[in-house]
């Protein structure tokens, strides 16, 4: 029993990510009964649930690495969006160059990819962890030049990967039920918490994060966890970009990944991290990842007018945080207690004095001992 | 001959795939080799681009090429100009000002790309015509223009716009897809899908492909695009998509037969610009008026 | 100890202060630069008055943000602020609704309502700040959409003869391509940037609400302890910076002259970029407030610089993300330098007190 | 002594998660006199100041300020109402100048006078003698000096009730003299003092008074004078303590090894020492003693690479080897207990179980975590031996007591095993009690082969265990002391006189 408890308590944080998508998945079915539903298509599974896995899938990645460059450069990381764009350019480079695309082709390209986003991880860790450049500057050089770059990569136009695997990779493979991208971020996730599992990396980014004096006193060098934490973005970055110019079939280097560092960084937050580094729960970002994509997806099937879209998007998250907010939960649990101790106070009554009569008793036979 | 100095004010490439040929265009017609002496400035922000006019101005070029980020606020340059002798073209989009303030405009009519587009659903799908506008970045040029004629047939009773979505701060994909999705879910009845560009377009057909809903030349929703992508094109070649509009952003070399002819028009000039579907597309058509890279006879891309 | 005499130490410079001293250094010397390479642009006055003139709700932006990130915190939504109220006051002034005034009024009132909202959610029901004022920008932004979508230009006769008010120099100027005089001349929108430096640097460096921020931002705990009220200042520094984008919502008005959905965009990153290279650190705590002014003019002359260098266009975002990342390179090693060096320069021998602050 | 009563608290209670750190505690402070609040690790002696002084709010009680109950919700408003607090753990600003740390939250005024601001603080910090510059940023200043610069603050302050956490914990001999004239004086005045320390030698030469905490309820209250200092420390800890006296007597070990451990020649670091020899051999505890700032802890830092080292040469067991970063130190065996226990030792966010298992699991390696039942296991197994106040292993370790947060992170070291042991000030802020239990630790690892380096700003502890004392003054060393010179008198004497 203290067991159980002991892991409920441990689970306890991500008691406010989920609360919210409850809450917004009470929505969507409050306003159609068949939310969930799943029907076949084309021997596919397909539904909203599908769809939302589907469609969240870059930014569930990239809220794993914008997790970790949080909790350990207490900073985020806005340039990941540009860093996808740059990895897949040179993806889909050598993808075209390759003559006949096989999936060996496509692996190597990918690893390549990954190559790339890991020199740009470096190319911002360097700058945030050597150079104590604040994450948010040191990424916003690439935010400004990193789409040219990528054009540029590009040959300036917008390439076409037009082949069957990439195909695959970007729907479905024959004869699987899922979509490629839903099993491609399964499989991710499983990678990260396996690295998790048989590495360190909580511990040292979590010191890090916290005390990066004390991280530096027991041994860990503070500079090197937080540029890993840049190379590991990097590497997510690159496999976001991967899974997206897939499902696009064609490189656009203005639009593939625009904006989502927000969204990645509102996933971190909706986690229930903090974005001034720490703790952190992966979890937790990634529950707030697929947040974010029933928001928007909430948002559309409420049928909100496309001009003020925004505009419920922000009350949407003002209120969804000032939920999670600690003040207002404190204050919750005040309320709560108070009922509680109501409705306690009322049972007490009338079990009658016999046990107030105990107490008192017990009370002062503590009281003598002493 | 001298060479001829040329300032460009003109939005970043990084805004959109239009954008980004436009500047190229832009870069490629006003070269050295073609006897320019021209610089280009690339930014969405109006003061900075009036900052770069300006100093073009000041640096005494022949002629100042302005395509302004916003319509407005621009009469003390085009004075400035005026005063220093400068002659000023605008290209792609137009400024709230006197026509006397500027020699030509060399525009894109996107109300005009919208109506081309509406006309054809009008013709082409029979009532009851119940469509999905997917819009693109909302508030762009691109997205008014576009978006109105199709309003305004709905206003007429001519159509209805049985979803209404739009991406945002972007032209993605994704944003369409979801949109279609969302339409599919809420369990929509529609046969037209109107998106404003052909990424967009791209990521309907997406969505409809993952549904199972049958689309296209044979299939019971038409999907229209714009932009005039050969990825586009060749789709709407193969009967996959059913049609697509035009929005050219090759004007230099107009600019450059009028700068060289020393015949430049005087006020607005409208780009000629057309819609090809299914019927009227042909090779031709794809190799000379597309943009980005050309996938190849027959091959579609979804 | 007793035999030490406290006035033999010296004083090490504060961290704002050298940052400040970086900061200027940096932009004389690359204003000197382009004055040599690029005199023709850069030694006319005007190229200097302009980076004013037409941005002066940047300037203005730059100043609530800084004030923001002394007290440790960020506001991203300033720049669609600023664009929602470029688009309110089009909408009041153009309807007839309301006169010149009015839209003044509209614009402090936008501002502070959103300043309000960021403020009372970040300090008292201690949300972050970077994802309420991310939702204060997509609530700016939808509001204006649901405004009004299309540019919308003033052409109110009172609006446009104010937003045509310019003050001459005569004795300042130059002579264009056709041999033309021009003088140099000053919009309205400088004049608000001007009183809006006084103001705020007089704020900060004397105010009790100033000192109060900086000790805020260098350690919000401590600060509660030495009997700050941190919530209250926080809450004010964000209302201020909300106020301050109305500001230049109306300032950005005024020099445009129109509504329009893209005014303002991407502000709040070249605020933040503008601020840096000021030597407004984002964790908080450092920083003067005269290093905003200073970060938006050499952030405006890598512009101007990029411009007149006449640098190929796809390069032109890679060219200013490159000097941004020179910039950002030497302010740190100055500073790392000096943590190495200095003590023996400016301390006496026995007083080499040394051990880095933690936090950096 | 039947003066006003100022303060009263009563029937204070206040909860946290997991722990009930004050019950039913009742306090009463009177003008003008100097009460001890006394009480081992987490007894909750600052909890009740923290409570009366708007830090944390009180969960039942009362506070009744001259006759009227008040409530603060906030440090400020007991600030305003004139209870002035020195936190145990320094609250200063480190980005802001000594003299704005001084003044900053106390006028009222819209605007600052920086001139008359400087020359005010000129004029306390030269009344004080405290070595700092009013424009000095107060990060360049050491703990000692912060810690002296927030006691100027306070007093200045002008207040009714002055609240003194600790405040002796980091000061020598000198200042603590300088610090009970000034209490003194504000006794004179008529502020009421609440004295809060671990040292009973303290208490009984200035306190008027003394209340006495245990595991948060209240033991009583009481006169100095008729106390005696053995019954006090047996209320504090809850039993007879005999061992108290008997553990004085306990004899240094020698080692006869030929062989140092640990051997240095002519190190020196990055923050200035000048370059210095040192040597322990195995088994052997040595001291180093020192005025305030006369670098001892930058000598011992040096040791373990925690500042960078400059030069020299180190040999461990007669190898040569480098060590240029902490972790090569903790793998050739050696460990360090950093003095600034805030910013150095615990990370207060982790788990009590992460900071006790973090040094032995970043030697294992970044790819061998420890399994959760083992750290479950080592952690316990040392809360056990340190008897370390703690809710559970999962609290933070940010919410235990600054004693026991100290013990937590002396466990994460002995969980390594060194070799060679550094316990820059290990008993700071704790209790008497636990301090001889630290002391015989010490020994008793010593006589397990361990050597140990161990500082403390009380000569009279570091004589109780170290058979060797190296003598510091002004960053240099200036002689050693061992065997029969090992005495009080001479060690003051070479501090004075700077070696022969
Ligand atoms: N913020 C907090 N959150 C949770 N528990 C706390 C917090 N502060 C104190 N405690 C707990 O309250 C108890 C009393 O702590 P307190 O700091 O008052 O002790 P103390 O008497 O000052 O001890 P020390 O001499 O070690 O400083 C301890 O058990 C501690 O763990
Ligand atoms: N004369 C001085 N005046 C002020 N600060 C000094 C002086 N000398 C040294 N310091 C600083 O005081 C701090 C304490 O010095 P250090 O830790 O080396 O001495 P210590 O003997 O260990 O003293 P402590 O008792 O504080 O541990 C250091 O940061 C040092 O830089
Ligand atoms: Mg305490
Ligand atoms: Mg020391």
């Amino acid at each position: 029993m203290p067991r159980l408890k002991a892991r409920f308590d441990r689970l306890s944080h991500l008691f406010l990510p989920l609360s919210v998508l409850v809450i917004l998945l009470l929505i969507n079915l409050i306003k159609g009964a068949d939310y969930f539903k799943i029907t076949m298509v084309n021997r596919v599974l397909y539904g909203n649930i599908p769809n939302i896995l589907f469609g969240a899938s870059e930014l569930v990645i990239l809220s794993i690495g914008m997790t970790l460059v949080t909790a350990a450069a207490r900073g985020q990381d806005i340039s990941i969006g540009e860093s996808g764009a740059i990895s897949s350019a040179i993806f889909v480079q050598y993808v075209l160059n390759a003559g006949e695309v096989t999936i060996w082709t496509i692996l190597v390209g990918l690893l390549i990819s990954c190559v790339a986003g890991i020199v740009i991880g470096a190319f911002n860790g360097t700058l945030v962890s050597f150079f104590n450049v604040q994450p948010m500057v040191a990424t916003l050089i690439l935010f400004l030049g990193g789409r040219s770059i990528a054009f540029i990569i590009d040959g300036k136009v917008s390439p076409i990967l037009a082949n069957p695997i990439s195909n695959q990779i970007g729907t479905v493979i024959k004869g699987v039920p899922i979509q490629t991208p839903i099993i491609l971020t399964a499989v991710f996730i499983v990678i990260v918490s396996v690295v998790l599992k048989v590495t360190n990396l909580r511990l040292y980014v979590e010191a890090v994060g916290i005390n990066p004096n004390t991280a530096r006193l027991n041994g860990i060098n503070p500079k090197r966890v937080i540029f890993l934490t840049f190379l590991l973005m990097g590497i997510c970055s690159a496999v976001a970009g991967f899974i997206a110019v897939n499902k696009v079939g064609r490189h656009d280097s203005v639009n593939l990944l625009k904006f989502i560092m927000m969204d990645a960084i509102l996933a971190v937050a909706l986690g229930g991290n903090s974005l001034s580094g720490g703790k952190f729960s992966i979890t937790g970002s990634i529950i707030g990842a697929y947040t974010i994509e029933v928001l928007n997806r909430t948002l559309l099937r409420l049928e909100v007018n496309p001009e003020a879209i925004k505009a419920f998007k922000a009350v949407f998250i003002i209120i969804l945080m000032v939920l999670a907010s600690p003040v207002v939960r404190v204050y919750a649990k005040k309320v709560m207690d108070k009922a509680k101790a109501f409705v306690a106070g009322k049972a007490a009554r009338q079990t009658g004095r016999l046990k107030k009569a105990v107490v008192s008793i017990t009370d002062s036979s503590v009281k003598k001992e002493e | 001959p001298k060479t001829i100095k040329v300032g460009i004010v003109n939005l970043p490439p990084e805004e959109s795939g239009y954008r980004q040929a436009n500047v190229e265009d832009m870069n490629q017609v006003f070269s050295k080799a073609n006897g320019y002496d021209a610089k280009q400035t690339n930014t969405a922000d109006n003061s900075e681009q009036m900052a770069a006019a300006m100093g073009y101005i000041r640096d005494g070029v022949d002629y100042l090429l302005i395509s302004a980020a916003n319509a407005s606020g621009w009469d003390d340059v085009l004075l400035a100009a005026k005063r220093a002798g400068v002659t000023v073209i605008l290209f792609d989009r137009l400024i709230d000002t006197d026509p006397s303030n500027y020699q030509a405009a060399l525009v894109s009519d996107m109300y005009y790309e919208g109506q081309l587009a509406t006309d054809w659903v009008l013709a082409n799908v029979q009532a009851p015509r119940n469509v999905i506008l997917i819009r693109g970045q909302l508030g762009s040029a691109a997205e008014v223009g576009r978006s109105a004629p199709l309003l305004k047939a709905e206003a007429e009773g001519k159509l209805n716009i049985v979803w209404d979505g739009t991406g945002g701060d972007t032209w993605s994909l994704e944003e369409a897809r979801r949109v279609v999705e969302a339409a599919i879910a809420a369990g929509k009845d529609f046969n037209v899908i109107y998106a404003q560009n052909d990424g967009m377009a791209q990521g309907a057909c997406q969505a409809l492909e993952a549904a199972g809903i049958r689309f296209g030349k044979n299939g019971k929703v038409k999907i229209i695009g714009f932009d005039f992508n050969r990825f586009a094109l060749r789709n709407v070649q193969a009967g996959y998509w059913d049609a697509d509009v035009q929005c050219n952003p090759r004007m230099a070399t107009q600019i450059d037969q009028w700068i060289k002819s020393g015949n430049i028009p005087k006020g607005i000039v409208y780009q000629k610009e057309i819609i090809l579907d299914t019927k009227t597309i042909t090779d031709d058509h794809i190799a000379k008026y597309g943009i980005n890279p050309d996938p190849g006879r027959g091959v579609i891309t979804r | 100890m007793g035999a030490l005499n406290p006035n033999k130490t010296k004083t090490r410079m504060s961290n704002s202060t050298l940052l400040f001293i970086i900061a200027g250094i940096i932009f004389l010397v690359m204003y000197g630069i382009a004055l040599l390479t690029f005199p023709l642009s850069f030694k006319q006055f005007q190229t200097f008055f302009d980076f004013f003139n037409l941005n002066a709700a940047l300037f203005i932006v730059t100043l609530g943000m800084c004030i923001v990130m002394i007290g440790g915190g960020i506001d991203i939504s300033v720049g669609a602020v600023c664009g929602l109220v470029t688009m309110a006051c089009a909408v009041l002034l153009e309807s007839g609704a309301g006169d010149i005034w009015d839209a003044l009024f509209l614009s402090l009132g936008i501002g502070l309502a959103f300043g309000l909202m960021h403020g009372y959610l970040i300090a008292y029901l201690e949300i972050q700040p970077f994802i309420i004022t991310l939702a204060g920008m997509f609530l700016a932004q939808g509001l204006l959409t649901t405004l009004h979508r299309e540019p919308l230009n003033v052409t109110k006769p009172a609006f446009v003869a104010l937003r045509s008010v310019r003050i001459e120099i005569p004795w300042l100027g130059t002579v264009n391509r056709l041999g033309v005089f021009i003088p140099c001349e000053i919009r309205p929108g400088v004049l608000v940037v001007v009183a809006l430096v006084i103001i705020y640097a007089i704020m900060m460096k004397w105010s009790r609400f100033g000192r109060n921020l900086y000790s805020v931002g260098g350690n919000r705990q401590s600060a509660r302890m030495l009997g700050i009220n941190v919530k209250k200042t926080m809450f004010f520094s964000y209302v201020l910076c909300g106020l301050t984008a109305g500001i230049s919502g109306f300032v950005f008005l005024i020099t445009t002259g129109a509504g329009n959905i893209g005014n303002g965009s991407l502000f709040e990153m070249k605020a933040i970029a503008a601020n840096v290279m000021g030597g407004i650190l984002l964790n908080g705590g450092v920083g003067n407030l005269l290093g905003a002014p200073i970060g938006t003019l050499t952030l405006l002359t890598i512009n101007e610089l990029i411009r007149a260098a006449g640098v190929q266009s796809n390069l032109q975002a890679i060219v200013s993300g490159l000097l941004l990342y020179i910039f950002i390179m030497l302010q740190s090693i100055i500073m790392s330098l000096r943590d190495r060096k200095n003590f023996r320069l400016v301390l006496p021998s026995w007083l080499k007190l040394h051990r880095p602050v933690e936090g950096k | 002594m039947p003066s006003e009563i100022i303060l009263k608290m009563e029937g204070i209670c206040k909860s946290f998660p997991g722990v009930r750190a004050l019950h039913n505690v009742d306090f009463v402070l009177r003008k003008g006199e100097i009460h001890a609040l006394m009480g081992e690790n987490g007894a909750g002696k600052s909890t009740l100041t923290k409570i009366l002084n708007g830090v944390y709010e009180k969960d039942a009680g009362l506070i009744i300020l001259e006759g009227k109950p008040v409530h603060f919700k906030s440090p400020q408003e007991a600030q305003n109402m004139g209870v002035g607090t020195v936190f145990q753990e320094i609250a200063l600003c480190p980005n802001l100048t000594v003299a704005e740390n001084m003044f900053i939250g106390r006028s009222r005024n819209a605007f600052v006078n920086w001139r008359q601001m400087n020359e005010k603080a000129a004029e306390m910090l030269g009344s004080l003698g405290i070595p700092a510059s009013p424009t000095q940023e107060l990060a360049s200043c050491s703990i000692a000096v912060q810690q002296m610069i927030a006691i100027a603050r306070a007093i200045d302050m002008d207040c009714k009730i002055l609240i003194l956490d600790e405040p002796t914990s980091s000061l020598d001999e000198d200042e603590v003299q300088k610090l009970f004239a000034l209490m003194r004086e504000l006794k004179a005045r008529g502020v009421g003092i609440i004295f809060i320390t671990h040292f009973i030698d303290q208490v009984y030469e200035i306190s008027d008074r003394i209340t006495v905490l245990r595991n948060g309820e209240l033991i009583g209250e009481y006169e100095t004078p008729e106390l005696p200092q053995i019954e006090l420390v047996s209320k504090m800890m809850g039993k007879a303590l005999s061992d108290v006296s008997a553990m004085k007597k306990h004899e240094p070990p020698k080692s006869d090894d030929r062989v140092p451990v640990f051997e240095a020649k002519g190190l020196s670091s990055a923050v200035g020492v000048r370059p210095f020899d040192f040597s322990i051999h195995k088994g052997e505890v040595n001291g180093f003693a020192g005025l305030l700032g006369s670098g001892r802890s930058e000598s011992v830092r040096a040791i373990f690479a925690a500042d960078k080292v400059t030069g020299g040469e180190v040999k461990i067991n007669g190898k040569r080897v480098k060590i240029k970063a902490p972790l090569n130190a903790m793998k050739l065996g050696i460990g360090y207990l950093p003095e600034d226990r805030k910013s150095e030792g615990v990370i207060d966010e982790l788990s009590v179980r992460d900071n006790i298992i973090l040094a032995l699991q970043v030697m294992k390696g970044f790819f061998k975590p420890l399994s959760r039942k083992q750290a479950e296991e080592f952690a316990n197994q040392y809360i056990k031996l340190l008897e370390i106040k703690t809710p559970s292993l999962d609290t933070p370790v940010k919410s235990l007591s600054g004693g026991n947060q100290q013990k937590v992170i002396l466990a994460r070291w002995l969980l390594t095993n060194p070799m060679y042991l550094i316990l820059d000030e290990p008993t700071r802020g704790i209790d008497v009690g636990t301090k001889v239990e630290i002391q015989k630790l010490v020994l008793k690892l010593a006589q397990d082969g361990m050597s140990l380096t161990f500082i403390s700003s009380e000569i009279d502890e570091m004589l109780r265990v170290c058979s060797r004392m190296i003598v510091m003054k002004d960053r240099e060393i200036v002689g050693e002391l061992s065997g029969a010179d090992l005495t009080e008198q001479n060690v003051m004497q070479m501090i004075a006189q700077g070696g022969k």
